[in-house]
């Protein structure tokens, strides 16, 4: 009955992905919590916590790849939507430490005690509640989105001016949330979480259901792009991407399509972050850094662009990497992430999954021409081809 | 102050004693000097302190040499015997001469040997006790370092000496000097009303921001002194409101002058290419470390070169940067025409490659590139104090962007590169290689951007996180001047500085900082293309 | 759907297999002890941590020479946390769960120290993190060799005041935590001594400035209203490089306007040309040019092991070797490397350190150290001017701001607090 | 001429890009239901003139009123299709990555906002109406081809699709017949004239021989304004025209 339902929505690899993350969340905590740690299938917490973090950022790459690869705005900042996203959720947490802080405060952040604050800055109120930290999880990066959005797309700052004034606001947002002024803790950030609704940040069974909440929450992701591309909104998206102007004389507001799919990805990228920052325990500026937006645009770039699986493979596959790497050769490991950056480029211009696609694409031509003449291309609408964009002339 | 004012007292006898006896007799024999030298190696600083007080009282010429080498760290004590001796550095030891007599002694092993101690209150007692011994000196130096150690100490009791120096003084700036630390001594004084309101005049006659330092301590005196004081005052604020102003814009503009070193390299590789360069920064900090490399150099075998060791550095940085940009567009970027988005990732890639490169090779942490004279120190314009270091940037930075306006439209190659970048098609078919135009260019903007790093060296840190310190803000003057013009990058980095300038007295350096990144976001609104747009159809074709 | 469901399992099994034999920990051999060293290797905190991670190499390498510990042979495992807060997280939790080392020692930052705390705490491991910071915390897994505010600002305010006859202040830092809380209980401190407000600037700029024309020309206007002036600062790494240029080349001589800063050492000015900085000053509990034996011994070791004679060394390499002598002599008091054995074993450790005395492992994790105050020389050396008669105990909750003061820390039996409010009676936090 | 009684009208319309004057006091007048040929040499600002219509571009002075009150001048190239004109351009742009039927859907008269477009389901009139366009512009046959697969006469072919799909009231038509056949030429000079019946076109085009077959009113442009008027023949006998096509 549901997989019939989803592939009304989604295509079969969507599907399939879907299905693959479901599985995830449940196996995985049940692989944690109930085996044995002897146990070969055993999966431990720090693998759980480590891919937890990973799929966050899959989620981060997918809410990217929407507005790059299917609507062509190439963003330098939405790790600015993500840290906001994360903050949100880290204003909740720190409330529900409460008293058990280092100077017993009931109400207020230690950070806020030892710098002699006396009461709670407004934008801090509310938090306590899990509905309203939720609700500004998507909200404020939805909103900040929405704004910036509406004036850049409006006067239509495109193509790299867009994607250096993106940089430029999380650029400004590192600044701001640097200052210990602003209330979020300064350059420490907001860290030494205890517990989210309730139960202990820390215990296993925690981490397991923050790891199946990611999970489902990637899966959900994978559905909602996918039911975007797959309608005519998706369509349309893709014509913005090929062809603005064209679009414009066909009488579509494209500044309105392109602000919808640009909150929409904000908003996702907002609730990666709230995702994230009970799995690493801290949030803290540094999510601001220009150059880790610039990587959340490389995953989607090794995954495959234009895709919605191809984020989910480039995320998981590049931080993986990191990972390995940084604890095999913490020398030279740069040179390897520098020469995989290079590589994929030049070599896998449409991603691994691009590499995927052609590779079948030629398997599949080489049948048919086997088979008979050899029948029109077709058009697969999971990987949609990107046309080289022309260069300003 | 009390010892200070002892000096003043001992300095006053002193030259008084030598204007009528004549100089240069050596006043006490070596034998009741000596103790008193050794002396000056005490275990502590008072115990130094006392030392010198007892060297000056003899008055003896010798003495004012002898307090410079230890004011200059230069007097060392030897471990063993506790003898004093002038020692200067010489690989592992000290060689060494007696401070009373210059005869060469055995060279000391350095762990033999221990500096005698100074700190910044010994030098500068020391500094004052010389300057009483010197304002009468017969080198203008040495009497213009010692009406600087009486503006500081203001002392009252000098200005019998002062008033014998100033009568004395052929130099107009060093008597106007003079004059100004009488001026100041007098406000320090008990000196009746009238004398006092002629030194506020004579002192806030100067241009000398001292002024407000010496004056700000009347303000809350009553009657006509503090009156007057407070006038000068607020005619001093005034007139240093103004120069704010112009602080800000001269600022503004040297550090509109780094914005446009960083970016101009960036404003052809990005601007005239389309090549989303986000290894720009990368070249930058290569042309620091091969200054470095070419400091090092000089410093091995030609010291005497170090004056010139930026110019030599300039055309090696130019062609090690270029070099590696040729490179790097032949071996990667050119496979990337057309894809702008893309060399942004593979130029990512290049940059973390670089930078563990150098961080492999030269360690982690920073290098030391030294100023030549000529850009050390500073000089005063009115009010303002600029850095000859700031100055050059600002001048060095414009030739670059002249010369560079030249090659692109006076030479054949600049005549190449933009037709390739303006109609690849159409250039090639009329005989342009357009990959060579292509690599040429983008060793060009590389090049440019190493010469930049031979100047950022200069003021900034030498590591290989360097280039990642300009690369946003390279970006943002780029775009903002507006893609494709270098009048734009020009001044789009120039507004840039200054509207940092201005915003940051009242604001703060960080929020300022933040200020201006929103009105870059907001400006784009206003000029989708920045300040120097291209008009008309091509642009969006 | 069969073929659906073929491919997930076939999918899972293989992502399972990839994942564990990526991550499972390499066959350690059982004779050795494992040390974990987290220090930056690549990005912003590189050019610092690095030499940290060589000074690791290096204790580690002297210790096996002299036969290890316990008999065993001690062996480094090095990550790299790439400077990114979050990476330290996972990069802790990798050492302790898969590579199960005995200790870590690392860190530089205070946000790296706040990321891997709670790791630190929930697999009950032992942090060494050797760098100054800004106190206000007190962990029963970390052990803080590093100054304490009151370890480095206070004695340094207190020689100027003294020494220099300073009545005038500039505080200047760069805006994160750090600055801003030294900054805070140095003005709480002055302003108890008697400095009004007027006589106190306090100016903050984003890290990495590197235009520092007006700030400087700022200070200078401020030292020219006739009291003597002197600037604390706590500027960060790349910054303080174009601040000193700046300084030297406006003419602000340290005679006129000296400046002290607490997180400018030997390797920060090996990138700098020192001859017009002559006179500014520094705090910190170690100088290279102390005249002691075990750091004349250490320096020659060190050159020997980095095959490099020109390599400075600095406080956080002494703190680090302190906390890694420490450790060494707690495991072997306590005849293992378990974490909670060697926790209660270290506390009262006492290890010589490089300035010619010892220092002592306190109740609160700090460690005692002598304030050593020196000035810069123009080849590139401190030379020490003034040295506490005593040695000092780090003071992690500071008496001066109002949140602390009334807060004591000791990890001892029976009270075993962070937190022990002195006035309630009560341990603060832990309540669970 | 009033500007109530006409379909487009445009008069004293002047602009300038970095001082050189595109377009210079034109004035053009289209009746409903006219079809009318623009000539003109390269650089006589026939693409402009579309673009000043199209709302892409601002004129610096002059009229532009469609529909005889509608001031083109106030909106957006979006309100402008919306109003009821079309526009192909000189080169063919296409939505390349999609389908050919999608290419159509996607111009399809109906709803443009974002709502509508996500939740979109294609109805029974609309599919019949794309089989209806997709007979007629010959390409039935390859619905479900990539537009980047198709040759150049046929993306010209499916823009003109996408323009009929549009339904508008006004066509602007750059350079229909650039780099066809001669017998996609003819095809397509029919195809112009059938759509010519139900509504307004305005071709530009170099070809002469097409703009015969097409056998309309023409108006030949230079350096910005209107040169001559009237029949190809009368217009092709200018003693001006011929100076500036055969240059002196």
């Amino acid at each position: 009955m549901i997989t019939q339902w989803l592939f009304t929505h989604v295509d079969r690899r969507g599907a399939f992905v879907i299905a693959l993350l479901v599985a995830i969340a449940v196996l995985v905590p049940l692989s944690n919590l109930l085996l044995p740690a002897t146990s070969p299938f055993h999966i431990p917490t720090y693998l759980v916590s480590l891919i937890g973090k990973y799929l966050t950022y899959a989620l981060l790459a997918v809410a990217l790849d929407l507005v790059w690869g299917f609507c062509g705005i190439l963003s330098l900042g939405h790790g600015a939507f993500f840290a906001l996203g994360g903050y949100a959720m880290g204003m909740y947490l720190m409330r529900q430490i409460g008293p058990r802080g280092v100077y017993a405060d009931p109400v207020l952040p230690d950070f806020m005690v030892f710098l002699n604050w006396k009461e709670l800055p407004w934008f801090w109120h509310g938090f306590n509640h899990f509905w309203f930290a939720a609700l500004m999880v998507v909200l404020v990066p939805g909103l900040l989105a929405f704004a910036f959005g509406w004036l850049a797309f409006r006067s239509r700052v495109t193509g790299v001016y867009l994607s250096i004034i993106t940089q430029a606001l999380t650029y400004a947002l590192l600044l701001a949330f640097f200052r210990n002024d602003m209330g979020f803790g300064g350059n420490n950030g907001l860290t030494d979480f205890k517990d989210i609704l309730g139960y202990n940040i820390q215990a296993d069974s925690t981490r397991s259901m923050l790891f199946a909440a990611t999970a489902l929450f990637v899966a959900l992701a994978v559905f909602v792009t996918s039911f975007i591309v797959r309608s005519k909104l998706g369509k349309v998206l893709v014509g913005v991407r090929d062809a603005e102007s064209r679009m414009r004389f066909l009488g579509y507001r494209v500044d309105r399509y392109k602000l919808f799919v640009w909150t929409i990805s904000a908003m996702m990228a907002g609730i990666a972050g709230a995702l994230y920052v009970p799995q690493v325990g801290i949030i803290n500026p540094s999510e601001f850094e220009p150059a880790n937006s610039i990587e959340a645009v490389i995953w989607v770039a090794v995954g495959g662009r234009g895709t919605i699986i191809g984020p989910i493979i480039g995320a998981v596959l590049v931080n993986f990497g990191k990972t390995y790497f940084t604890a095999a050769f913490p020398e030279i490991w740069l040179f390897a992430l520098g020469a995989l950056f290079i590589i994929v480029t030049l070599f896998l211009p449409k991603g691994i999954l691009g590499l995927y696609g052609s590779w079948k694409a030629r398997w599949a031509e080489r049948v048919a021409r086997k088979r008979d003449g050899g029948p029109p291309p077709v058009a697969d609408a999971n990987s949609t081809q990107i046309p080289e964009p022309q260069a300003a002339e | 102050m009390q010892f200070t004012r002892l000096l003043f007292v001992l300095a006053l006898m002193l030259s008084a004693v030598t204007c009528v006896g004549g100089a240069n007799a050596q006043n006490v024999d070596d034998a009741t000097l000596r103790p008193l030298v050794q002396a000056l190696a005490g275990d502590n600083f008072d115990e130094t302190t006392k030392a010198i007080s007892d060297l000056v009282k003899t008055d003896d010429p010798r003495v004012s040499s002898i307090l410079n080498a230890l004011s200059a760290g230069d007097l060392y004590v030897a471990k063993a015997d506790k003898t004093v001796f002038l020692g200067k550095r010489d690989g592992s030891a000290y060689a060494a001469t007696d401070p009373l007599t210059a005869a060469k002694l055995d060279p000391v092993p350095r762990d033999a040997a221990e500096k005698i101690k100074v700190n910044n209150r010994l030098r500068r007692d020391i500094a004052a006790a010389i300057g009483g011994l010197t304002l009468m000196s017969d080198k203008p130096a040495e009497r213009r370092s010692a009406a600087e150690a009486i503006l500081k100490t203001r002392d009252p009791e000098s200005i019998p000496l002062l008033d014998q120096a100033i009568a004395a003084e052929s130099d107009k700036d060093i008597k106007a000097l003079m004059q100004l630390a009488r001026a100041a001594a007098v406000l320090s004084s008990t000196a009746p009303d009238d004398a006092k309101i002629a030194a506020i005049a004579e002192v806030s006659s100067g241009n000398s921001r001292d002024a407000l330092g010496l004056l700000t301590p009347l303000q809350g005196v009553d009657g006509p002194v503090g009156d007057a004081a407070r006038a000068a005052i607020g005619s001093i604020n005034s007139k240093l409101a103004l120069w704010n102003g112009i602080q800000n814009i001269v600022y503004g503009l040297s550090l509109g002058s780094v914005l446009l070193l960083a970016a101009i390299g960036l404003a052809i590789t990005f601007g005239v290419m389309g090549v989303i360069n986000m290894a720009h920064g990368e070249m930058v900090m290569i042309g620091a470390y091969t200054t470095f490399v070419v400091q090092q150099i000089i410093r091995a075998s030609a010291p005497g070169l170090f004056d010139y060791s930026l110019l030599i550095a300039l055309p090696a940085a130019f062609l090690v940067s270029g070099a590696i940009g040729v490179v790097i567009e032949r071996g990667i970027i050119r496979f990337l025409y057309g894809r702008p988005l893309e060399t942004l990732l593979a130029t990512w890639g290049i940059s973390l490659v670089l930078q563990q490169a150098i961080r492999s090779w030269f360690g982690a942490s920073n290098v030391q590139v030294g100023n030549p004279s000529w850009m050390a120190g500073s000089f005063d314009l009115g009010l303002l104090t600029l850095t000859w270091s700031r100055l050059w940037i600002i001048v060095f930075a414009l030739s670059v962007f002249a010369v560079l306006q030249l090659v692109l439209k006076k030479t054949m190659l600049g005549l190449r590169m933009r037709a390739v970048t303006q109609n690849r098609r159409m250039a090639s078919s009329m005989g342009i290689r357009t990959p060579w135009v292509d690599a040429l260019t983008f060793g060009l903007g590389s090049g440019i951007a190493g010469i930049a790093g031979v100047a950022l060296s200069q003021i900034d840190n030498v590591s290989p996180n360097l280039g990642q310190g300009y690369i946003i803000d390279s970006f943002m003057v780029v775009v903002f001047g507006g893609v494709g013009n270098l009048w734009g990058t020009l001044l789009g980095a120039m507004s840039l500085g200054i509207a940092n300038k201005f915003l940051e007295p009242f604001a703060g350096a960080v929020l300022g900082k933040i200020l201006v990144l929103v009105l870059i976001i907001l400006f784009i609104q206003k000029r989708p293309r920045g300040l120097f747009a291209l008009k008309g159809r091509a642009i969006e074709a | 759907m069969f073929s659906l469901t073929t491919k997930l399992i076939g999918t899972l099994t293989a992502a399972a297999m990839g994942a564990s034999l990526a991550l499972s920990p390499a066959k350690a051999a059982d004779d050795t002890i494992k040390v974990g060293i987290l220090h930056s290797l690549s990005g912003t905190m590189a050019i610092s941590e690095t030499t940290l991670k060589d000074t690791m190499l290096f204790l580690i390498d002297e210790q096996n020479k002299k036969g290890g510990v316990l008999g065993k042979k001690l062996e480094a495992v090095v990550v790299d946390p790439a400077s990114d807060w979050p990476l330290f997280a996972e990069k802790a939790r990798q050492l302790i769960e898969q590579d199960k080392v005995a200790a870590v020692f690392g860190c530089w930052t205070s946000s790296s120290r706040k990321s891997v705390l709670p790791v630190f705490e929930e697999l009950n491991s032992m942090l060494f993190y050797p760098v100054q910071y800004e106190g206000e915390e007190s962990s029963r897994n970390v052990f803080y060799t590093g100054a304490a505010p009151n370890q480095q600002a206070i004695p340094a305010v207190d020689y100027l005041a003294k020494e220099e006859g300073v009545q005038r202040w500039v505080l200047a830092g760069t805006d994160y935590v750090y600055p801003q809380t030294t900054n805070k209980i140095l003005k709480a401190y002055l302003n108890a001594k008697g400095v009004k407000d007027e006589d106190i600037m306090i100016n903050y700029t984003p890290f990495g400035h590197s235009d520092w024309q007006t700030i400087v020309s700022d200070i200078k206007k401020f030292g020219s209203a006739g009291k003597k002036t002197a600037v604390v600062s706590t500027i960060n790494g790349d910054a303080n490089v174009p601040f000193y240029k700046e300084l030297a080349n406006q003419g602000i001589k340290a005679e006129d306007i000296p400046v002290v800063a607490f997180s400018v050492g030997e390797e920060e000015l090996a990138g700098l040309d020192t001859k017009p900085l002559v006179g500014h000053l520094a705090a910190w509990n170690y100088f290279e040019s102390v005249d002691a034996d075990a750091n004349s011994d250490f320096i020659k070791k060190w050159h020997t092991f980095i095959k490099n004679d020109k390599r400075v060394t600095n406080d956080p390499m002494e703190a680090t070797y302190i906390g890694f002598n420490m450790w060494v002599k707690a495991v072997e008091a306590a005849g293992t490397t378990d974490s909670n054995a060697v926790i209660d074993s270290i506390v009262g450790v006492s290890v010589p350190n490089l300035s010619g005395g010892s220092s002592t492992m306190m109740p609160n994790h700090h460690i005692t150290k002598p304030v050593l105050i020196g000035e810069v020389q123009d080849d590139g050396q401190f030379d020490i001017v003034y040295r506490t008669p005593g040695l000092v105990v780090g003071d992690e909750w500071s008496d001066y701001l109002p949140g602390s003061k009334d807060l004591i820390s000791d990890w001892r039996k029976p009270m075993s607090c962070g937190n022990f409010n002195v006035v309630s009676g009560k341990c603060g936090g832990v309540t669970n | 001429m009033k500007a109530q009684d006409t379909l487009l009208y445009l008069d004293g319309v002047s602009v300038s890009f970095d001082g050189f004057r595109a377009i210079n006091n034109l004035s053009l007048v289209l009746q409903a239901g006219e079809m009318r040929a623009v000539i003109g040499p390269n650089g006589a600002g026939k693409t402009t003139m579309m673009d000043i219509i199209t709302g892409k571009t601002r004129p610096d002075a002059g009229d532009v009123y469609f529909n005889g009150d509608i001031d083109l001048t106030r909106h957006d190239e979006a309100e402008i299709a919306l109003l009821g004109i079309g526009r192909k351009f000189q080169k063919p742009t296409v939505f390349e990555s999609h389908t050919v039927e999608d290419n159509l859907v996607l111009a399809l008269a109906g709803p443009r906002s974002a709502f509508s477009a996500l939740f979109h389901r294609q109805s029974h009139d609309e599919a019949e109406r794309i089989e209806d366009i997709l007979y007629t512009i010959r390409l039935n046959g390859k619905r479900d081809w990539l537009a980047a697969n198709l040759s150049h006469g046929q993306k010209q072919w499916l823009e003109i699709g996408m323009l009929l799909a549009q339904d508008p009231k006004l066509l602007l038509v750059d350079e229909p017949v650039a780099g066809m056949t001669d017998a996609e030429t003819a095809e397509t000079a029919k195809l112009l004239r059938e759509i010519a019946r139900t509504r307004s076109v305005l071709v530009v085009e170099h070809d002469m021989h097409f703009v015969r077959e097409l056998d309309v009113k023409v108006t030949c442009l230079h350096e910005g304004s209107v040169l001559a008027e009237g029949s190809l023949d009368f217009v092709s006998n200018d003693q001006r025209v011929i100076e500036v096509y055969l240059g002196r």
